[in-house]
């Protein structure tokens, strides 16, 4: 394999996790509401997944607990920032240390051991010979095709549906589709969890994919990455897919830079994705200094219908 | 009322309060199918509250609402919706990222999908639908580049294409042009002819003579009286709407013009969109002159305002001189300095801080002066009592100095703004719409305000979309279209007809500018 | 304030007067609400988190009541375990505040603990660059140093920010873990304590390099620089000019704009200050705490911050409140971990009681108030 | 239990206090850098303790998760309050553990990897390079490439002894053996230890060794039909088809035996680094896909080992540049291996300066 398949190859094994929580993210963002509280639950994602599936043996049930799990967490969220009116960073935050420790907590009997089973994997050996796509789609696993297709749902869902026009219009302008008839409430509520059982897989995805066993703090800060990759792809899905394999791509390549035998040292090779990401911002942010900048007008804001905006 | 057949909305005994004010009071209202019905008021009278209520963005603290003689419960703009009632914010309701045409569909359910084929079928029926009323909007166009005119048009055009059979709207006309005014009554006598009732809030007296039928009355959250337009005239209107005799106030001026307060000399700037605005402007504001800028909404005036306060940069080839202050680059804070104040387009958008309270929005210009800061600090007993002062002065109403001023009404908001920007003994002042949304007794004060200005030898700025503002108090009238001076008046010389025509860009001689 | 009698704002009646010609109406009880919250409402939201930790304390078979008793006393039953809290709480306080500055302008700067290692980086520097230093001379330069280096950090938010349009709170994120990355490299490669076996982690600092601490605890004198700091912050915000600039740039930066306020500079310089104040932190705590710089300075000083800023409200009493009771929330954290309490109880102890905060919050500003219907003007 | 103190006790000189008493029941405590269940580090101290606990018939308090801030500190001061025995075993309570140690002289300090003391605090750690050095032989072996990759967490010497132990056993038996090294700079963070092991794989090595908490380079490794080399604990369980063996702790024995003598009054300060004859490391079980002949040359230099025969870094031993850094008949001292920042000739990698 060619140094700049390999680095695909990896760049999407790595971007994977924080693609899925990014479009999380994006969803719950879409609707106005921040949720921060990304890193825990991922955490939990994974340790439902984890426990379950060692309880059961049974993948599809340990994916369903763990999005169940998550749903609920969303829904804690969507409670204290949608009817309860709270600040959306606190809450995030409160999330973030309350996921943490629960995880911590319920995954204590479970750390160490393994899952049983392997991630299914989509095998198309006819593509092998063909030699790029091959080496990227021949044997990717099932979550890597369901965010490939993910992708492209949630672009249509936001930009051609509907539903999607209600979105935008709740994360723009809330009391504008609230005079359109359109259930604020009911949305937000919908987008938040829908956006955290996303984050739910992707801690499930991370578990199944790159450790298959538990154990605490093991998202290692990459909810925080993800949070960061929406406003990189400015709240857009297939921007997202981008962002995040720019970055697992990045966060790769610095591993292999260090095995030219540079003498650079290693913790600056791993600066490289960070300072990247400032960089390609600081470059689109001057080609589109003119152009609004994508961000739901009305996100981080709660909405009371009878306050004057 | 025994019958409610006739009626098409009744409300009875609604009361709703806001903390400790009572925005309304044990009102009844009621209106019949088909008619057009003007809610009279002053600013803060409750008219937007109730108007709310009616379509459910308020929910009424008491009271009961019957819709074509039934009672029903309006607790959400759904449910109003179902019933058909369909209100015009006077804060639009718009998505300002979204196309008109999107905004228009954006509540309607049914089909999920909304592909290109979807869309253009939709814009063939909402072009149809705009001919019939005869309403023009581009209808592909985010909602962020169309003038104020044009959003409301596309807010008119959601409420008929949802089918509103009930039609409020909310102070439709102080944001349109004389044009425009007439265009949208026009439309709305075409709704009434369809069997649509419709019921308009609005301070425009001369308005409401023209289109309604019945009018209510309210005054500081009560309903004073609602009389038919035959049995009433404009004078009485007033007098209930205030609660006393209007005196015709007679406007007075010295008109003593002498030197310059501004000097435009060849300036060209760029719209937001990188178009151009403004085409080589030329012109002169002397001291103690009021010059009115007219023109149909969009041919540069929001831009030529802000590039006379510093807001917005110009093209380097031209010069700006104020009273002998010669501008290199645009510096807002230079400009306050320089004693050049500005009433801005939209208030609640630049002119005030909706969050802070009314002492810290009337700082705005003169914190930095040493009466209102010391040593970097600001002294505050003094402030508080200038800002009574000032408040009680320009009779802005408010629970208190300590009250944000989001809580205020349109109109008081609006006097604020006028109370600071005076306050500032300007030498040049640009006025954009100042009475827009104001009383008719607050209109007056108003332009008897800017009046003794340019009497205390400020130059005025004028830019209104109220022809009959500019006529009355202008000396001197430059007609702005396409970005450039179409053709100039000066008093004694105005001709409306001639005027209009410049508007539409159409010279003396007869044909077309380019 | 109208002195008009006739302006529109009745004030609702207290008392019942249905007397005179006045039909009789009924008297209503109705949630109302209230522009601020009781006093109250927050110690009963704390209690109720508790209450719902307890469940899980239960379930992990320990007695609550012995488990809150040791944390309360870890935290602020004794002088020792009062002096730890406060040493927690002063890079909590002044991180805090430093991020209270920017989001005063709606700023979000997530970048504090950037920002802190920033400055304990370079209060490092001057004792490894400058170890002669005489005592009196080294602790202000100290300071100077790290409060430019983190206002250094700030200002590389602050740049893409105001130059080219790039949202803060990713820039900021990346630079906190850019910062982690270089002080890893100085504490494993260039900084290393040449008589420490080859650990990362560079030289204890000379006596003239600490901070002072009061008697035999640990509590220094970043307290002192920290109290100071919302001291000036609260008569800054309140009453000076600057502080109304920044307040309106807050409330709506277009009519920031329009009032003539330089957006950009402020924007600027308030980065500046708010990682300056975190730089602040981090040379307190290398100086006043640690004694040296060594990898893994900040178990998160910078984000825990951003709950105390948010919970404080961004007010300054608040922050001192809000810092001292995360202090002793992670301190009687660990504190319960010695008597066989799992780490991540304490971590979700921490979780509930922001949920039940944020929620008693909301529905603390609802009052049960008995009215009339209508009062007829 | 008796009443803790309620404050510290005054700094006393250490050596008026450090008198050997008998403590019949000890209370003793942990401090661990991570959590129980990180299957790797603290797991096998946490493995140590129960073994104790249940030799001895006593219960050993432990806190979790303690970052070496300056929380460890008070931490330790909490437990030293109402403790007689307590090991803190990450090397970044050193300085800490010291502090506290001379404010609480009656307390006996077990610090593990670091390298100070006092009377009443000793420290303890084991050679685990002894085994590094037989997984070496396993991976020299093992690979056909002759290219074997190895993920280490921090450039400290810790690991650096580790990998040149490795790499000196790998060439034992395979003179052509190269080794690569890359630095994940994250001790517990598995999906950037993958992304680092693939690199390696990438690069064509088909053994990945890993100075890691977890198993993530040896999972890469099965993925890729490759082996892994695995660390701290026996990782059989996470990549059985791919698993060679592990360097592993075996503290148990020796928690029993200082908390034995701190209950007999004999415990006194020293500096303990265990080799695999005390036990206290050993490699796991080698994997199933290794050949019997493999493993029996392990088994064999593991005797060696063990006896003292063999010694690890013995001269002549060069550096990556070629510079001659043990002579000939000549053995790597204890604080030159404790300090070490130089690869071996045949690691290509870069130690930052
Ligand atoms: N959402 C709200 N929150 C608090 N107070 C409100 C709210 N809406 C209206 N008010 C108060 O109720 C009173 C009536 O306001 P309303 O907007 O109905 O007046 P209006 O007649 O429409 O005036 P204008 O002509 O200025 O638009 C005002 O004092 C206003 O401050
Ligand atoms: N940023 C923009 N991009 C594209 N077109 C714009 C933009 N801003 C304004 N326009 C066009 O210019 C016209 C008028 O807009 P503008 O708001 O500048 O007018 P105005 O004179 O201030 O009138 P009004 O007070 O009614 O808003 C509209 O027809 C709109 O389509
Ligand atoms: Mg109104
Ligand atoms: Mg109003």
């Amino acid at each position: 394999m060619d140094f700049m398949t390999s680095l695909l190859v990896a760049a999407i094994s790595a971007g994977t996790p924080l693609l899925l929580a990014a479009l999380g993210g994006i969803l719950s963002e879409r609707s106005g509401i921040i949720n921060l509280g990304t890193e825990g639950i991922m955490l939990m994602g994974a340790v439902l997944t984890c426990m379950t599936y060692l309880q059961s043996g049974s993948l599809g049930l340990a994916i369903v607990v763990a999005l169940l799990g998550t749903a609920l967490l969303g829904a804690l969220h969507a409670l204290l920032t949608v009817t309860l009116h709270a600040n959306q960073t606190v809450s995030g935050l409160g999330i973030t240390l309350f996921g943490t420790g629960l995880s911590a907590y319920l995954g204590k009997p479970f750390s160490g051991n393994p899952v049983p089973g392997k991630l299914p994997k989509l095998d198309m050996t006819w593509l092998d010979s063909v030699p790029l796509l091959g080496k990227l789609f021949a044997h990717q696993d099932v979550f890597v095709w369901f965010s490939f297709v993910l992708v492209i749902v949630l672009h249509l869902l936001i930009f051609r549906t509907s539903w999607g026009l209600h979105l935008r219009a709740v994360g723009d302008s809330p009391g504008t589709a609230d005079v359109m008839g359109i259930p604020v409430t009911l949305y937000r509520y919908a987008y938040v969890i829908a956006g955290s059982m996303l984050m739910g897989l992707a801690g499930g995805y991370l578990l199944l994919a790159f450790s298959s066993s538990w154990v605490e703090g093991m998202t290692a800060g990459r909810g925080w990455i993800a949070i960061a990759l929406i406003i990189f792809a400015r709240w857009n899905p297939v921007r997202a897919l981008f962002a995040a394999y720019l970055f697992g791509g990045l966060d790769a390549l610095g591993f292999r830079i260090q095995l030219t035998g540079t003498e650079i040292p290693s913790y600056f090779l791993k600066m490289i994705p960070y300072m990247i990401t400032i960089i390609v911002l600081m470059y689109v942010g001057w080609k589109t200094r003119n152009k609004p900048s994508g961000q739901p007008e009305a996100l981080g804001t709660p909405y009371l219908r009878e306050q004057r905006h | 009322m025994g019958d409610y057949g006739d009626y098409a909305v009744d409300m009875k005994r609604i009361v709703k309060r806001f903390g400790s004010v009572v925005a309304n009071d044990d009102i009844d209202f009621a209106a019949k199918n088909g008619e057009i019905h003007a809610l009279l008021g002053e600013n803060g009278a409750g008219k937007s509250t109730i108007m709310s209520i009616l379509s459910g963005v308020y929910r009424a603290d008491d009271g009961e609402i019957h819709i074509r003689g039934k009672q029903e419960q309006i607790r959400s703009p759904k449910d109003a919706m179902k019933l058909g009632i369909g209100m015009v914010h006077q804060h639009f309701r718009l998505v300002a990222g979204m196309t008109a045409a999107e905004n228009i569909v954006l509540g309607e359910r049914g089909s999920i999908w909304r592909g290109g084929a979807w869309m253009s079928k939709k814009l063939q029926e909402l072009e149809e639908l705009c001919e019939k009323f005869g309403l023009s909007i581009p209808l592909s166009r985010p909602i962020w580049q169309l003038s104020v005119g044009e959003q409301q048009r596309v807010e008119i055009v959601k409420t008929l294409y949802r089918g509103a059979q009930i039609i409020i709207l909310d102070e439709p006309t102080s944001v349109l042009t004389p044009g425009e005014a007439d265009e949208l009554f026009r439309t709305l006598r075409a709704m009434k002819a369809d069997g649509k009732t419709v019921i308009i809030t609005t301070h425009k007296l001369k308005e409401v003579m023209a289109v309604a039928d019945v009018m209510s009355i309210m005054r500081k959250g009560t309903m004073i009286a609602s009389v038919l337009k035959e049995e009433t005239s404009e004078e009485e209107l007033a007098r209930l709407m205030v609660g006393r005799t209007l005196e015709t106030v007679m406007i007075n001026r010295k008109r003593n013009i002498s030197g310059t307060a501004l000097s435009v000399t060849d300036l060209h700037v760029n719209a937001d969109n990188g178009r151009k605005a403004l085409d080589g402007l030329t012109f002169d504001v002397g001291r103690g002159e009021i010059v009115g800028v007219a023109g149909v909404a969009g041919n540069g005036q929001k831009e030529l305002a802000e590039a006379l306060t510093g807001l917005r940069a110009w093209q380097s080839a031209g010069r700006v001189t104020y009273d002998e202050f010669d501008l290199q680059k645009p510096s807002v804070r230079k400009l306050i300095e320089h004693g050049v104040a500005h009433i801005p387009e939209n208030r609640m958008k630049s002119g005030l801080a909706g969050s802070l309270d009314v002492v810290d929005n009337l700082l705005f210009k003169s914190y930095r002066s040493s009466l209102r800061s010391k040593f970097g600090f600001l002294l505050r007993k003094p402030n508080r009592l200038w800002s009574d002062g000032l408040v009680s002065e320009y009779e802005v109403k408010t629970a208190g100095l300590d009250t944000p001023v989001r809580m205020l009404s349109g109109g008081n908001q609006q006097k604020l703004v006028l109370a600071r920007e005076a306050e500032q003994k300007p030498k040049l002042m640009v006025a954009v719409h100042p009475t827009q949304g104001l009383d008719v007794g607050a209109t007056m004060s108003v332009q008897q305000m800017l009046c003794d200005l340019s009497d205390g030898g400020a130059g005025i700025l004028l830019i209104s979309e109220d022809l009959d503002e500019i006529l009355k108090l202008a000396d001197r009238i430059l007609v702005l279209f396409n970005g450039r001076i179409q053709e100039e008046f000066i008093a004694g010389d105005f001709d409306r007809s001639r005027i209009g025509l410049a508007m539409a860009g159409i010279d003396e001689r007869g044909g077309e500018a380019v | 304030m109208s002195k008009d009698p006739s302006s529109i704002q009745i004030p609702i009646k207290g008392s019942l007067d249905t007397k005179g010609g006045e039909p009789k109406r009924k008297l209503q009880w109705a949630l109302s609400p209230s522009p601020s919250t009781a006093w109250w409402v927050p110690v009963v939201s704390i209690l109720l988190a508790l209450l719902f930790c307890a469940l899980f304390i239960g379930l992990n078979g320990m007695n609550p009541i012995t488990v809150y008793a040791k944390m309360f006393t870890g935290a602020f039953g004794s002088s020792y375990g009062f002096s730890e809290t406060l040493v927690k709480a002063i890079p909590l306080l002044l991180c805090g505040l430093g991020v209270s500055i920017a989001y005063r302008i709606g700023i979000w700067n997530i970048g504090a603990e950037g920002q802190f290692i920033a400055g304990a980086l370079g209060a490092t520097a001057i004792t490894i660059g400058w170890p002669d230093l005489s005592g009196a001379w080294s602790i202000p330069v100290m300071m100077i140093a790290g409060i430019a280096c983190g206002a250094f950090w700030g200002m590389l938010t602050a740049i893409p920010r105001t130059v080219f349009r790039v949202n803060e709170l990713i820039t900021s994120l990346m630079l906190n873990y850019i910062a982690i990355l270089l002080m890893d490299y100085f504490v494993y490669g260039p900084w290393k304590d040449p008589k420490g076996m080859n650990f990362p982690g560079t030289p204890i600092f000379s006596l003239g390099q600490q901070l002072l601490t009061l008697g035999g605890t640990r509590l220094h004198m970043g307290l002192i620089f920290g109290l100071i700091a919302v001291v000036i912050y609260a008569i800054w915000m309140k009453y000076t000019r600057w502080g109304y600039e920044l307040r309106l740039l807050g409330a709506n930066p277009n009519a920031a704009i329009y009032a003539g306020i330089a957006v950009n500079k402020h924007i600027f310089i308030v980065m500046l200050i708010s990682g300056g104040l975190a730089g602040l932190a981090g040379m307190s705590e290398v100086s006043g705490v640690t004694h040296r710089l060594m990898y893994g300075l900040s178990p998160g000083y910078g984000y825990t911050a951003i709950i105390v800023a948010w919970l404080a409200k961004l007010n300054p009493v608040g922050l001192i409140i809000s810092s001292v009771l995360f202090g002793g929330l992670i301190v009687g954290g660990y504190s319960v971990q010695t008597i066989g309490l799992p780490a991540s109880l304490s971590l979700m102890l921490q979780g509930s009681i922001l949920f039940f905060l944020i929620a008693g919050d909301h529905l603390g500003r609802y009052r049960l108030q008995r009215s009339l219907p209508s009062v007829k003007a | 239990k008796p009443a803790a103190a309620p404050t510290p006790a005054e700094p006393k000189p250490a050596n008026a206090a450090a008198k050997p008493t008998e403590i019949k029941a000890p209370r003793v405590a942990f401090v661990y850098i991570g959590p129980p269940g990180d299957g790797g580090y603290t797991y096998e101290h946490d493995q140590g303790r129960k073994y104790m606990e249940k030799e001895l018939g006593i219960k050993a308090d432990f806190v979790e998760n303690v970052p070496e801030s300056a929380d460890a500190e008070r931490i330790i001061t909490e437990l030293a309050q109402n403790h007689d025995l307590i090991f803190t075993t990450s090397f970044g309570y050193m300085d800490y553990t010291l502090n506290v140690a001379k404010k609480y002289p009656k307390v006996i300090f077990m610090h593990a990897s670091g390298f100070k003391t006092a009377d009443n605090m000793g420290t303890y750690f084991g050679r685990n390079y002894q085994a590094s050095y037989l997984a070496g032989i396993a991976a020299g072996k093992m690979t056909k490439k002759n290219l074997i990759g190895y993920v280490g967490a921090f450039p400290i010497p810790e690991v650096i002894y580790n990998i040149n132990a490795f790499t000196l056993g790998a060439q034992s038996v395979n003179p052509d053996v190269k080794l690569n090294v890359v630095w994940s700079n994250t001790w517990y963070d598995p999906a950037t230890e993958r992304q680092a092991a693939v690199s390696l794989l990438d690069k064509g090595a088909d053994v990945i060794a890993a100075y890691q908490d977890s198993p993530a380079s040896i999972q890469a490794a099965q993925e890729r039909g490759a082996f892994g080399i695995g660390n701290d604990s026996d990782m059989t369980r996470f990549a059985p088809e791919a698993y060679i063996t592990s360097a592993v702790w075996k503290w148990g024995p020796y928690y029993t035996k200082v908390v034995k003598d701190v209950m007999n009054g004999t415990w006194k300060s020293e500096q303990y680094w265990g080799s695999m004859k005390d036990g206290i490391v050993d490699i796991s079980p080698l994997g199933k896909n290794v050949p019997e002949d493999v493993k029996k040359l392990v088994e064999a230099a593991k005797v060696k080992v063990v006896s003292g025969e063999l010694n690890v870094f013995k001269g002549p031993i060069t550096d990556a540049s070629g510079a001659i850094k043990v002579a000939e008949g000549k053995v790597l001292e204890d604080k030159d291996i404790l300090s070490i920042n130089w690869f071996v000739k045949g690691i290509e990698g870069t130690i930052p300066k």
